[in-house]
């Protein structure tokens, strides 16, 4: 296996998508907070872009099975301890601690767990001996799964803890599992969910009611609902022109450069503009698919199609969000929200799956 | 992208050729227009062989038509009609909704000691939203707080309390452009309104013929029937006069964004304390308006008055000073070209002029011109009479031509 | 999914696989179809249920076998009926339709022998119904035009269908080329 | 590398055909079932995004619209009302209205603000009910500084964000109920009016003018509201603000009162009922115009509340009545110098004739008496003294001798019996009987017995005191009847010219001079140095139509009239007192002296100062007894 992979050999067309998306965002980072207080959030997102791109290179020419081994159990110590960490020393914005301070950066912790979960999923996935997963195996991988996600719960940052979810679903179900257990396992859920409800901190509760009757308390979390729906409404087939939104610029629209930018982006650029955005993304996801079809192993296809699993996942909450389909959960959109922890977790997942890629004609 | 091609070409097709339709399904709805010239290529392709469909059918079944046509609106009416209504609806859901602005919630509690008529409370938390100017105090219902209660310090005015939930409440700072107060200056107890919308605090609705000066300070008038009167509100720190109501730039003795101790005013604490603590979000704690003012100052509020008033006054004075009494039976001609004197008409001449005018003879003589000695003098006068001095020669022409009046 | 399409039921040599037709009686037919479709319940009271266009697309799909030709003619045939249709419903309706039944029928007829007489039928059947209810989703979702969905008479249209798919079909056999000529068969790939 | 080729090579040992090519393949149906789940969450994304960007984008950039623009009107002042000086009536005071914004009203916010506001609950609901078309609704007008306080600090977004303060007009009329009548009153508009055509281009919630020159002359008044909008961003803030239309004031309006005398008028009918007219009968130019008992308008102005409204209309002794215009009453003696005239036009006497007079007459069987019955008469007696005592014997021959149509010819030359056509709304017709007249009100032939009494002002015969000034002064000044008006006009309108015989006229003018100046019934008029004609009139109430009936009525002594008019040889202005329960007439000769005296003094006033201003301009006809016949314009 040769250590050296040429540059050729890269994903271009994934890249190119991934770069147009990054394009998109930081144009649309820069006309949503023009004038605001994160003025200067493109230019940092510029940098983060730039760096993740680096990583993502550096992941990419590590091969992903070394990652694989006994190596993969002590990252996912080491990111639970992070969490606990997080959890007691972390700052505290908006009520909940997520962020922790590492060498003049702010880190979102919970971010890169995916990264270590998808990993480690890929490695139980491999390890386990048949075509169809048992309850005990079941049992073992959404523990993997449960203990991150109580830490993150516990910051409180629901959205994050629930986009561990589709790791584990994807890894599960790709591995082979009988119906029957689909449908228990369904059962149990919808059951269980009313209980659930009442566990939820009230500002999630009320964020759920006020998705489902959003006129029910409209100047409370009904209004972002509204506010957001509004201004997409408001950019019709061609938007109303970059910098030109009322929405976005009058302040209705709560943070437009990071979880809303998209309805920022549909306000400013219409019904075209989200057609074109939204055929990136599914180009993205699609590619990413592509390379778990031409994995030389299934442990590459697992870590594909966890990433995918992923993505799709984030861009159905986000946008869904935005146009009042889903509930506000603070699931930023990858590649175009500002922000670097999750700029730069995609971009190290995207170095896997090109690790992957480069490793395909192992054989 | 040469692996998109190949692998998923079909995919990437049929995904291409149904967004290129919708794209242009959605510029014809948006545009909402018919597509004229696709659908005349259309049927000038298929009207060769439409002209002789048609002509056959004409001849058979030429009445269909009607029947169709009929249809077809029925039809398409029916269609409109619910799109209208569903427009309609949405137009109602969306006019309901857009009010107001974020709310935050609660953080966590603390405790606190009480007074009697006021409620100590900590702030515990800012608003989410951050330019939102709220915070949140550790009190709620259940300690007897109520929506429209103020929240002071005893350096001055923090806020009133907008929402109340059991152990929480949301207190609106006065520094929310959407929050006035009443207030009253010390010395000329001038009433205005603190206004703190665009950063600087400012007293607004004080008139520019009024007297305020830097250094002044400010109290609540409780006339807003939210802060009682007497609190501390601020320092006046410039004045200017500005159009038609003074600018008066105040520095407030609160500060409502980092105060952590507040005091709530439980007026009425004296009464039962609310035992439901039902929060009635729609109806504000108000107190009774604050009693008339002691020092008497709206009293001599003078009538509004018009140039109409004047004149009248004018007249009213006039005949007072000349003893006449409009269109009484028995008065003296009245004389509307003497001036109304003031100081230098001697009282004792009024008055011996006053008693019994109808009773006395018209005897003025043509000596006699002592009831006008005032001529010459420049009191005040009112309005509408001549400024400047009227030529002497009036004076002595009207008493000669008095005469008796017919008996 | 193309890449790993086996073929259940094709019993077939891979020298019939796919069938080519002539473009001009393909033209014409087509022309017949979309206009027959405006012009029968005019001519004949109570047609409006019959297809034509649909089935035509149908047909083609099944016999051509390409996913991609498939759904061109579909787009096509959509298109053109689109441009006849009243003006209150916009071009593009039908096309994306008819877009998604041609790649469909292509796609099934990878899997299906449909040679068979008894499965086109009932592949025209379910074709119907799938156009009816795509389309209905389509006006109520794209153009909130709130008509409602009868079950029962699409059920009655779809088997009406049916059974004059099954005429036409034979009589539509007979413009097929004799034998395909390309060796080549694109939509799967042996390695 | 050694760990991974380790890994994978222990993988490849163990489970072989797990990590082979072909295996995976296995794999590619589920991979498959992703690819369309993919596909359905996109179409899910786009079909939502087409719902709310093409399918009805109106909607979202209407509520986004809505968001960000606030507008609100700005209340167009109405016009001023001043006097012929340009001095002002009726003023405008700038002062605060309290809007509700219709889309953010809370039913359950109405009663706490009315109880705030001191406003009737059910009178709120239901005004905010009624105008349900207008965006904003003004509730309270002229707020106090007290209220202020309370909205600006109750319009927070979680309190009462309804509540809007906007800078409004208040009209401001003269206190004491002064010139009340005539200038009106402003209100909002009623269901009714708003459904009659002639207010097609007003809107529910418009304050229109609903009585006296207000009404009138509404139109010119009244302005053009504009529209401010505001830019507003989620605070609150108010980023931007334009006027997009600017309000037009109203225009003001100049009438011909002279509110000097109007002043003096005012005073003399303090306490009293009745009213006083004063024109300049050149020109028609009504100079006062009182009618007591008066009211405040001030109370009036906006939106009355239902209990002041009710006060004043159901006060018995009608405030709300003008009773310059509105009056239908005998005009008694007042009448007697037409009837007079007509007996000099006709011939049927002359300035000669003389009648004897013991007290009384009797007339077709029935006897007339005379008001100096109990003194024996006025023996005989010419037409000079019969007008300057008002001898009523005299007067009855006079009519009898005429008989009712010559009479009712001459009277209604003089406008009896018709509307003066005066710039005020609700002016009353009178009557003046004739043998037509009663053929076409009651189908019965007139009765000669009936002209004796009408000759001396009483019987069917009613007239309101301007008409009675318009009349009296058409006659003052030789025969030509202008039309009265309280706002100039370019020229002024000659209804009627007499084309008589001066003579005749001299005589009778000459008789009202004896009236005044011979120790006739109404010598208290007159004033040293002015020659004032006059003539008294007491009417009895039989035909008081107002209070017949009432129990007032039955208590009601007769109505004093006094006409005069100065100077005798050319005379500028007539002024017409009718005290109601005077008693006689001189009763209300005080009170025309004191507007006649005002009237010269004043003129004196302005002849020695005429820097003060251009107040009373010289009226161009000097030749008043032979003018060159204007043309009648009717």
């Amino acid at each position: 296996m040769p250590v050296y992979r040429s540059i050729r050999e890269l994903d271009w067309p994934l890249l190119i998508v991934t770069l147009a998306l990054c394009t998109l965002g930081v144009l649309q980072i820069y006309s949503a907070t023009l004038g605001t207080r994160w003025q200067d959030a493109w230019w940092k997102q510029i940098v983060w872009v730039v760096t993740g791109i680096a990583m993502m290179w550096v992941i990419a020419s590590v091969d992903y099975h070394s990652l694989l081994g006994a190596r993969v159990i002590y990252l996912y110590i080491a990111s639970l301890v992070l969490l606990v960490i997080t959890g007691f020393a972390g700052n505290k914005v908006f009520g909940s601690t997520r962020w922790i301070k590492i060498a003049g950066f702010t880190l979102q912790t919970s971010e890169f767990v995916k990264i270590v979960l998808i990993l480690l999923m890929a490695k139980s996935l491999t390890d386990l001996k048949t075509e169809e997963l048992n309850w005990k195996d079941l049992a073992k991988l959404a523990g993997f799964v449960a203990v991150p996600m109580a830490l993150v719960m516990k910051e409180p940052d629901l959205g994050t803890a629930l986009t561990y979810i589709p790791i584990l679903i994807c890894g599960v179900l790709m591995a082979g599992m009988r119906w029957k257990y689909i449908l228990v396992i369904t059962g149990i859920l919808m059951v269980s969910l009313p209980i659930g409800y009442h566990f939820l901190k009230p500002y999630q509760k009320d964020r759920l009611v006020s998705f489902i009757y959003p006129d029910r308390d409209p100047k409370g979390t009904g209004f972002q609902v509204i506010q957001s729906r509004i201004a997409v409404g408001n950019g019709g087939m061609w938007g109303r022109g970059a910098k030109e939104s009322s929405q976005t610029h009058l302040g209705f629209l709560p943070v437009p450069h990071t979880d809303f930018i998209f309805s920022s982006f549909a306000e400013e650029h219409g019904f075209v503009g989200i057609v074109v955005a939204l055929v990136l993304y599914f180009l993205l996801i699609m590619q990413v698919v592509q390379n778990a079809q031409t994995a030389t192993d299934r442990a590459g296809l697992y870590i594909c199609m966890g990433v995918a699993a992923l993505l799709l996942f984030h861009v159905l909450v986000n946008v869904g969000m935005v146009v009042g389909r889903m509930p506000i959960t603070g699931i930023p959109l990858p590649l175009m929200s500002s922000g670097g922890s999750n700029t730069w977790s995609i971009f190290l997942m995207l170095g896997l799956v090109n690790s992957v890629r480069l490793r395909r004609f192992v054989n | 992208m040469e692996a998109l091609l190949g692998r998923f070409r079909t995919l990437t097709v049929l995904l291409i050729v149904i967004v290129a339709q919708l794209l242009y399904l959605a510029y014809q709805v948006k545009t909402n227009r018919d597509e004229r010239l696709i659908r005349v290529w259309a049927v000038t392709a298929v009207t060769p062989m439409a002209g002789i469909v048609e002509a056959i059918r004409q001849n058979t079944i030429g009445f269909m038509r009607d029947y169709f046509i009929l249809l077809d609106v029925r039809d398409q009416n029916r269609r409109l009609l619910a799109e209208n209504k569903e427009l309609r609806m949405d137009n109602i859901y969306f006019r309901n909704q857009l009010l107001t602005a974020e709310h935050a919630r609660a953080l966590v509690l603390f405790q606190a000691q009480s007074p009697s008529k006021t409620i100590a409370a900590r702030v515990i938390g800012n608003s989410t939203v951050a330019t939102a100017k709220a915070v949140f105090i550790d009190r709620g219902s259940t300690s007897g707080i109520e929506k429209g209660m103020a929240v002071v310090t005893p350096e001055g005015v923090i806020g009133k309390v907008v929402s109340v939930y059991p152990l929480v409440s949301q207190v609106l700072l006065v520094t929310d452009p959407t929050f006035k107060v009443g207030v009253e200056s010390q010395k000329g107890h001038i009433h205005g309104l603190l206004d703190c919308g665009r950063g600087k605090c400012v007293v607004e609705q004080i008139q520019n013929e009024e007297k305020v000066d830097p250094g002044e300070r400010f109290f609540t008038s409780g006339e807003d029937r939210i802060f009682p009167r007497g609190f501390p509100v601020g320092t006046v720190v410039s004045v200017q006069p500005g159009q038609g109501m003074k600018d008066v730039k105040l520095e407030l003795s609160g500060t409502p964004g980092a105060a952590e101790e507040v005091l709530v005013v439980l007026q009425g604490v004296h009464q039962s304390i609310p035992v439901a603590p039902v929060v009635d979000e729609t109806t504000a704690k108000m107190l009774p308006p604050p009693p008339p003012e002691a020092d008497g100052k709206t009293a001599p509020a003078a009538k509004p008055q018009t140039e109409a008033d004047k004149v009248l006054q004018k007249y009213d004075t006039l005949g007072k000073e000349e003893g006449h009494v409009y269109g009484a039976i028995g008065s003296t001609v009245p004389n509307f070209n003497a001036k109304p004197a003031a100081e230098s008409k001697p009282p004792a001449q009024a008055a011996e002029s006053e008693p019994a005018p109808a009773t006395k003879p018209p005897v003025p003589t043509l000596t006699a011109p002592a009831p006008q000695p005032s001529v010459n003098t420049g009191p005040a006068l009112p309005l509408g009479a001549p400024r400047r001095k009227p030529p002497p020669p009036a004076e002595p022409k009207t008493p000669a031509a008095e005469q008796p009046p017919p008996q | 999914m193309t890449e790993t399409t086996v073929r259940i039921v094709t019993g077939e040599t891979k020298e019939n696989w796919f069938s080519r037709f002539k473009v001009v009686a393909l033209a014409a037919i087509t022309l017949v179809a979309i206009i027959g479709k405006f012009y029968l319940p005019r001519l004949i009271p109570n047609t409006e249920w019959l297809e034509l266009p649909l089935l035509l697309t149908v047909y083609f799909g099944l016999m051509r076998r390409s996913q991609i030709a498939s759904l061109f003619f579909g787009a096509f045939v959509g298109l053109a009926e689109d441009s006849l249709s009243p003006a209150n419903i916009p071009i593009g309706m039908y096309g994306i339709t008819k877009t998604l039944v041609g790649y469909f029928a292509a796609s099934v007829s990878l899997r299906l022998n449909v040679e068979r007489r008894g499965i086109r039928p009932l592949l025209c059947f379910f074709f119907y119904f799938f156009h009816a209810f795509f389309y209905w989703i389509m006006r109520r979702a794209l153009l909130a035009q709130m008509v409602p969905f009868d079950l029962q008479e699409s059920f009655v249209h779809g088997v009406l269908n049916a059974l004059v798919s099954i005429p036409l079909f034979v009589i539509l056999d007979k413009i097929k080329l004799p034998v395909a000529a390309s060796p080549q068969i694109r939509s799967t790939k042996w390695r | 590398m050694a760990v991974t080729e380790n890994d994978h090579r222990q993988a490849d040992e163990v489970l072989p055909e797990r990590f082979s090519r072909d295996a995976s393949k296995a794999l590619s149906g589920k991979i498959a079932i992703f690819q369309y789940l993919t596909v359905a969450v996109f179409v899910f994304l786009v079909s939502a995004f087409w719902k709310l960007q093409v399918q009805n984008p109106d909607v979202y950039s209407e509520a986004a619209e809505r968001n960000r623009i606030k507008s609100t009107p700005i209340l167009a002042p109405r016009g001023k009302i001043l006097d012929r000086d340009g001095r002002v009536i009726v003023d405008n005071k700038a002062s605060y209205s309290l809007l509700l914004n219709r889309d953010q009203i809370k039913p359950e916010h109405l009663p706490a603000i009315a109880e705030a506001l001191q406003l009737d609950y059910g009178e709120l609901a239901g005004k905010i009910h009624r105008m349900g078309a207008n965006p904003q609704i003004i509730i309270k007008d002229q707020v106090s500084r007290d209220d202020i306080a309370w909205i600006e600090s109750h319009r927070d977004l979680d309190t009462y964000p309804e509540m809007q303060l906007i800078q409004a007009w208040r009209r401001q009329y003269p206190q004491d109920g002064l010139a009340a009548h005539v200038m009106g009153y402003v209100g909002e508009i009623s269901e009714s009016e708003l459904n009659s055509p002639q207010f097609l281009d007003y809107h529910q919630g418009d304050i229109i003018g609903k009585d006296g020159l207000e009404r009138q002359y509404d139109q010119t008044l009244r302005g053009e509201d504009g529209q401010q909008r505001v830019l507003v961003d989620n605070m609150g803030h108010e980023r931007e603000m334009e006027n997009a239309q600017d309000a037009v004031p109203g225009k003001d309006l100049r009438t011909t009162l002279d509110l000097d005398l109007q002043a003096v008028a005012e005073l003399a009918m303090e306490g009293k009922r009745g009213a006083v007219v004063a024109l300049d009968p050149r020109s028609g130019e009504v100079l006062a115009m009182v009618s007591r008992p008066s009211y405040d308008p001030n109370k009036f102005t906006g939106r009355i509340s239902k209990n002041d409204w009710n006060e004043i209309a159901n006060d018995p002794y009608k405030p709300l009545m003008d009773r310059a215009i509105q009056a239908e009453l005998a005009p008694g003696s007042t009448f007697k110098p037409f009837t007079a005239l007509a007996g000099l036009e006709t011939g049927v006497i002359d300035d000669q004739t003389e009648f004897h007079c013991p007290g009384g007459a009797s007339f077709y069987g029935h006897y007339f008496a005379c008001w100096r019955q109990k003194q024996g008469g006025h023996g005989k007696i010419s037409l000079h003294r019969g007008i300057a005592q008002s001898c009523d014997v005299y007067f009855y021959n006079v009519a009898n001798r005429l008989g009712i149509d010559r009479l009712a010819q001459y009277a209604e030359l003089a406008g009896f019996g018709h509307k003066t056509g005066i710039d005020l709304p609700n002016e009353r017709e009178s009557t003046m009987p004739s043998t037509k007249w009663k053929m076409r009100m009651f189908r019965q032939k007139w009765y000669a017995g009936e002209t004796i009494s009408v000759g001396i002002g009483q019987g069917a015969i009613t007239v309101s005191p301007l008409q009675l000034a318009a009349a009296e002064g058409g006659l003052a000044v030789g025969g030509n009847w202008y039309q009265p008006h309280l706002v100039k006009t370019p020229s002024p309108k000659l209804l009627r010219a007499g084309h008589l015989n001066s003579q005749n006229v001299q005589d009778v003018i000459y008789g009202m001079y004896g009236v005044v100046n011979e120790g006739g019934t109404g010598r208290f008029a007159a004033l040293p140095g002015i020659k004032v004609c006059g003539k008294t009139g007491t009417a009895q109430l039989a035909s008081n139509q107002l209070l017949k009936g009432t129990k007032l009525g039955q208590t009601m002594k007769d109505n004093a009239w006094f006409v005069g008019f100065a100077p005798e040889e050319a005379p500028e202005i007539v002024v017409v007192a009718l005290f109601e329960n005077g008693e006689h007439g001189d009763r209300a000769s005080w009170i025309v002296r004191d507007v006649l005296k005002a009237y010269f003094d004043k003129k004196a006033r302005e002849a020695k100062a005429p820097w003060q201003s251009a107040r009373i301009q010289p009226f161009v006809p000097r030749e008043l007894f032979n003018p060159p016949a204007p043309e009648v314009q009717q």
